[in-house]
């Protein structure tokens, strides 16, 4: 098996904003590096902070301020959240906001007078979510991408990653093996100082919203690494994904909150408006809230054609409708649905994932030289993450790690070598599937996110959940007995979607594993069997980790290093 | 590179505004050196011209002095479009400038054939 | 509708082969009601041709990974619905023109964003992170102009729709100079003279000819065009005053 | 200074269509009358000769129309032909003069 090798200061996996911003802050501090980036589609063309909709959550509007941010950040998360990185994210994310527009040139929308426009989001205290239009995130990411074309580092793309390389002298990481997706050559691309970035990405559900690329690839290389996984039972959900059948894409796609906001109504099978039932603030309750009682209707077989509920626009007027949802309507149109005037099924869909690798606020985890920063870390928002403060997530910490990394490199003379049993395990592994063929792999996906959804979804109990754990459990031994054919690695999309699943499968099992020993609800948790969010002061979070093949999971107790519960940083007005 | 038959895609009304704007342009540039030659002939005396006015009076030749002036009024007025959208900055007019100019254009021949036949 | 129709079936060709040449192959694929192009491809995927090459990301039309040429014109496939395109239940399907291609439905756009950077299609800021946001009002006509041409996803549609592009694969094609435009509309921006410079020269602005396939497939709506015009006379007036 | 070169060269062949425009007009005007009375020889001269307007008429007519064209084939053959470079560059140049000499020879003529 030939094997490229090649070596560079610092490796970033992934092209999102974190990745992204760990480039320019890694060049900033130190321009003689030799930074490559190694992703899975095209520079910034693939990802999540791409689809950033409603935007970016910053204490920069008079009268607001980062403790304000801060209290919300932790009521939000329900008092899980690691303080430490809570307070990080809202205290830099004013610099990296300026940043932003004044070096990368991201041009926010503005007030008539000219400051930028702060507009409200869900479950904060304070208008304080700078965007552009509704398409904040192209204009994040192409910004990102612009300033990083120019910056002449190594882009590997469409360079899948297929596992992190420890050093050989156990000294800490040393590099990154991966699969250049057109020619399907192994490359091994060894590094002082490695970034994963790989954003995470709940998409082993049936109904999700992220960019098809992510498969919790990178979670599923820490975890090989034996690294602790914390808050891995808390998977958001957004309460209207697009429904329009098994057989298109755009299923799962999500469909704006504004919507509820502005005063659309979710009606169910029966036609019948059915939030009022479940909170007094109906359809412009808390995302988790609507989610719940959308899944409810759906159990109950209260279902429109496609299984889901419809939302209904159009009582507040078509015209309307179709002038302050422009984005969503045409979104809407072009998969045969009119949104103004007519019903369009919607359903519950997996959003994003706040669990994610032990870090502390430089990025850096249990193996040296290995940072970890955006989606794929853990411990920013506990059991629930604020609109607004995923792609702050990313870019803040990416420009830490860009920087911490930065100067490891400096006090680094050499990368250490690899551990060769390794990568000859891990290029074992990413060929295991040749010359065998057997089942779709599509259908196996199809019957993963089934069941995911049913048993370790939206509300989860004791039974469904060890149900679960059963059935993922004969889908990875399945998953071992199909295969993808004969060895042909080039642009070989079905041997992707084989790899995409085994790293969906193994994560999978690490949400169940936690979500079996969280015996309480709070924020996207929610367990039918301990419906009580349970004491705060004695909040703990699940870690997940695993040893000799085997998950072992435990709860570690929260540590209240800057507020306690009851507490705030906030005097009462 | 090109993988695509027929190019479908430049079936839209400026698309074919430029290109006859171009080829306009290109047999303009053709035709031009020749009639300045006959002009010249002028230097040679009278007669030599009317001879060759009278040979214009053939039906061919009619024709194609026709056609010329059918492509000055095209090219003129395909001209006048795309300077008016370039210099004044004219942006969704585009489409009705383009059906104007080769509106005007065929009104002009028209009014020549009319004259001149 | 057609799609409602269990039993209908698309015949669809498939643009099969790689930088040495290629050929349509046809494949036929169930109907649905709803379904896009990119269904269409990934069920052939899935179904028919496990080795079929293709792109895509987000889905929803915001990472421009996906465009194809879908019945000989560049569309998002994405956000192309079947019965949009389809003639007669026939559908053809091929890699974006203007770029060379790398397998099947995949083209390589490295020349694209070799462009966006030749064209200095990055801004450059006269301030840093320790200052305040600059204010600009909404109703400029600078910012105005700048805000329409924002939100390109770069995904290559107008420069596989530009025959400026198809006969000189020097011109850097509407894309890159829709974001030059942008920046040139950006008062914040401090090298708007020397990004003029990089677009004036050879390859640059003065290679289109106004055809406007690019504003006509733009699947933003965004007027790449009328921008290159401003840009033109942008540069008039800087080769007037000597600042180019 | 290359993009200064294609900006002038631009404005160049923009500014001569400008200048062309009402000539040409002016142009067509006069033949559709001239056709109208029958056109010879002596009504074209006696219109023409001597005159100082018609001659700077047809004059800047030619002068422009000479760079208009030149400068329109380069773009085409460029595109159409892949014709580029110094040595294109030269030719329509050459193409450009010779369109300005034969016009000039019947201007001369005429007037
Ligand atoms: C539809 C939608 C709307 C959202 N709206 C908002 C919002 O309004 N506000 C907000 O704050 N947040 C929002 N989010 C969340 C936000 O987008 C993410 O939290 C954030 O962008 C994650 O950034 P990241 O850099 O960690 O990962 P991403 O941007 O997702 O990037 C991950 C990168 O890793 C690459 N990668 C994955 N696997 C591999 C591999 N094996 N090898 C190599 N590369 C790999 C991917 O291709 C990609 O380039 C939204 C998310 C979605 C899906
Ligand atoms: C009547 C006044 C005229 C006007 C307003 C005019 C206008 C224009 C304009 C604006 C262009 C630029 C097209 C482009 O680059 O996309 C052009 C191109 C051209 N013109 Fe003219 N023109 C006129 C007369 C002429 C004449 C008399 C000739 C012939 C000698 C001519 C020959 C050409 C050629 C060959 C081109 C290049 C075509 C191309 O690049 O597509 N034009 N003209
Ligand atoms: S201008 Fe439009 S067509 Fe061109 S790359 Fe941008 S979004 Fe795509
Ligand atoms: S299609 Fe091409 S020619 Fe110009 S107007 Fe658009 S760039
Ligand atoms: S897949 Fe992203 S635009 Fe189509």
């Amino acid at each position: 098996m030939h094997l490229h090798r090649s070596e560079t200061d610092i490796l970033i996996i992934g092209s999102g904003g974190a990745g992204l911003m760990a480039a320019l802050h890694a060049a900033q501090s130190c321009p003689t590096l030799d930074i490559t980036v190694a992703v899975k589609g095209l520079l910034g063309k693939c990802g999540c902070t791409r689809m950033v909709q409603g935007g970016y959550n910053v204490a920069l509007s008079p009268g607001d301020s980062v403790e304000r941010h801060f209290m919300d950040t932790i009521n939000g998360g329900k008092w899980i959240p690691n303080q430490d990185l809570a307070w990080t994210l809202c205290e830099t994310a004013v610099t990296r906001v300026r940043e932003l527009e004044n070096e990368l040139g991201c041009f926010f929308d503005r007030n008539p007078d000219g400051s930028l426009h702060h507009k409200a989001f869900a479950g904060q205290t304070f208008d304080r979510t700078v965007h552009k239009g509704d398409l904040t995130g192209i204009e994040i990411i192409s910004r990102l991408m612009e300033q990083a074309l120019t910056l002449g580092l190594k882009a590997l793309e469409e360079h899948r990653v297929l596992g992190l390389i420890p050093a050989a002298d156990g000294s800490g990481i040393s590099g990154a093996l991966m699969v250049d997706v057109r020619t399907g050559d192994f490359r091994f691309v060894k590094a002082k100082a490695v970034l994963l970035a790989t954003g995470g990405g709940p998409t082993m559900y049936r109904y999700h919203t992220p960019s098809g690329d992510k498969t919790m690839d990178g979670l599923a290389m820490a975890l090989r690494l034996g690294l602790d996984l914390r808050d891995m039972e808390m998977v958001q959900f957004h309460p209207t994904g697009l429904l329009a059948g098994p057989d298109t894409r755009m299923t799962g796609t999500v469909l704006e909150e504004g919507l509820r906001g502005a005063g659309g109504h979710l009606l169910n099978g029966e036609g019948e408006r059915f939030m009022e039932n479940y909170d007094p603030k109906a359809e412009r309750a808390t995302r988790d809230v609507v989610s719940r009682s959308i899944f409810s209707e759906m159990r109950a077989g209260r279902t429109t054609p496609n299984g889901g509920v419809h939302v209904s626009m159009s009582h507040l007027g078509p015209e309307h409708v179709r002038k302050t949802f422009k984005g969503m309507v045409e979104r809407c149109r072009d998969c045969g649905f009119d949104l103004a005037g007519g019903l369009v099924e919607v359903v519950p869909t997996a959003h994003y994932f706040m669990g994610g690798v032990v870090v502390d606020t430089d990025c850096r985890t249990a193996i040296p030289g290995l940072f970890v920063a955006g989606e794929d870390a853990g411990g920013v928002h506990g059991a629930n993450r604020l609109g607004g403060n995923g792609v702050a997530n990313s870019t803040v910490y990416g420009g830490i790690a860009g920087e911490r990394m930065a100067a490891l490199c400096e006090t680094m003379p050499f990368a250490a070598d690899p551990d060769e049993t390794v990568i000859e395990a891990e290029l074992a592994r990413a060929r295991e599937p040749f010359g065998r063929s057997g089942a779709n792999v599509g259908d196996l996906r199809d019957r993963l996110m089934d069941n995911m959804w049913d048993d370790v979804g939206v509300m989860r109990d004791a039974d469904r959940l060890a149900r679960g754990v059963a059935s993922l459990d004969a889908l990875g031994e399945e998953l071992m007995a199909t295969g993808a054919g004969p060895e042909k690695r080039a642009f070989n999309l079905t041997w992707h979607d084989w790899l995409n699943l085994r790293s969906l499968v193994e994560i999978s099992q690490v949400i169940a594993r936690a979500a079996q020993i969280r015996e309480d609800s709070r924020g996207a948790h929610y367990r039918e069997d301990f419906p009580e969010t349970g004491d705060l002061e004695t909040s703990t979070f699940t870690v997940v980790r695993e040893v000799d093949g085997k998950l072992e999971a435990r709860h570690d107790p929260v540590v209240f290093s800057i507020v306690s519960p009851g507490e705030s940083l906030i005097e009462a007005a | 590179m090109v993988r695509t038959v027929g190019a479908p895609h430049r079936r839209q009304v400026l698309w074919w505004a430029f290109l006859m704007h171009r080829v306009s342009g290109v047999l303009l540039a053709l035709f031009l050196p020749f009639h300045f030659l006959v002009l010249g002939f002028a230097i040679k005396g009278d007669a030599t011209l009317d001879g060759f006015l009278a040979w214009t009076e053939n039906p061919l030749v009619k024709l194609a002095e026709t056609g010329l002036f059918l492509l000055l009024a095209v090219h003129l007025a395909g001209g006048l479009r795309l300077l008016a959208l370039e210099l004044l900055a004219w942006r969704s007019w585009q489409k009705n400038m383009a059906a104007l100019a080769a509106g005007a254009a065929l009104a002009g021949a028209l009014l020549f054939l009319g004259v001149a036949w | 509708m057609a799609g409602d129709d269990k039993d209908a079936t698309l015949s669809v060709g498939v643009w099969r082969g790689d930088a040495d040449g290629g050929e349509y192959v046809e494949y036929s694929v169930p109907h649905r009601a709803s379904q896009t192009v990119l269904d269409v491809v990934t069920w052939i995927q899935r179904n028919i041709a496990p080795d079929l090459a293709y792109r895509f990301a987000c889905r929803v039309g915001m990472c421009g990974s996906c465009a194809m040429t879908v019945n000989g014109r560049p569309r998002w496939t994405c956000r192309t619905h079947v019965d949009k395109v389809a003639r007669n239940g026939r559908l053809t399907i091929a890699p974006l023109d203007n770029l060379p291609v790398v397998r099947d439905l995949a083209a390589d756009m490295a020349p694209f964003f070799e462009k966006w950077k030749r064209a200095n299609g990055a801004f450059q800021g006269g301030e840093t992170r320790d200052d305040p946001i600059a204010e600009v009002r909404p109703d400029e006509p600078e910012r105005k102009e700048a805000d329409a041409a924002i939100e390109c996803i770069n995904c290559g549609i107008c420069y596989a729709a530009c025959d400026s592009v198809r006969w000189n694969p020097d011109y850097l094609g509407p894309a890159a100079l829709n974001r030059v435009w942008a920046l040139h509309n950006d008062r914040r921006d401090v090298a708007r003279d020397d990004r003029l410079a990089a677009i004036g020269g050879e390859g640059g602005c003065h290679l289109c000819h106004s055809q406007a396939g690019c504003t006509a497939h733009c699947p933003q709506g965004l007027d790449p065009s009328g921008g290159i015009a401003g840009l033109k006379r942008a540069l008039f007036r800087a080769a007037l005053k000597g600042t180019v | 200074m290359n993009a200064r070169r294609e900006a002038y060269l631009y404005a160049a062949q923009r500014l001569t269509a400008l200048i062309m425009a009402p000539l040409v007009i002016g142009h067509l005007i006069t033949i559709i009358i001239a056709i109208q009375g029958g056109l010879s020889a002596e009504e074209i001269l006696s219109r023409t000769s001597g005159n100082i307007f018609w001659a700077a008429f047809y004059g800047l007519f030619v002068l422009a129309a000479g760079i208009h064209a030149a400068l329109g084939l380069r773009m085409v053959a460029a595109e159409w032909l892949g014709f580029r470079g110094p040595l294109a560059n030269w030719t329509v140049a050459a193409v450009g003069l010779l369109l300005i000499l034969l016009g000039f020879r019947a201007v001369g003529a005429v007037i």
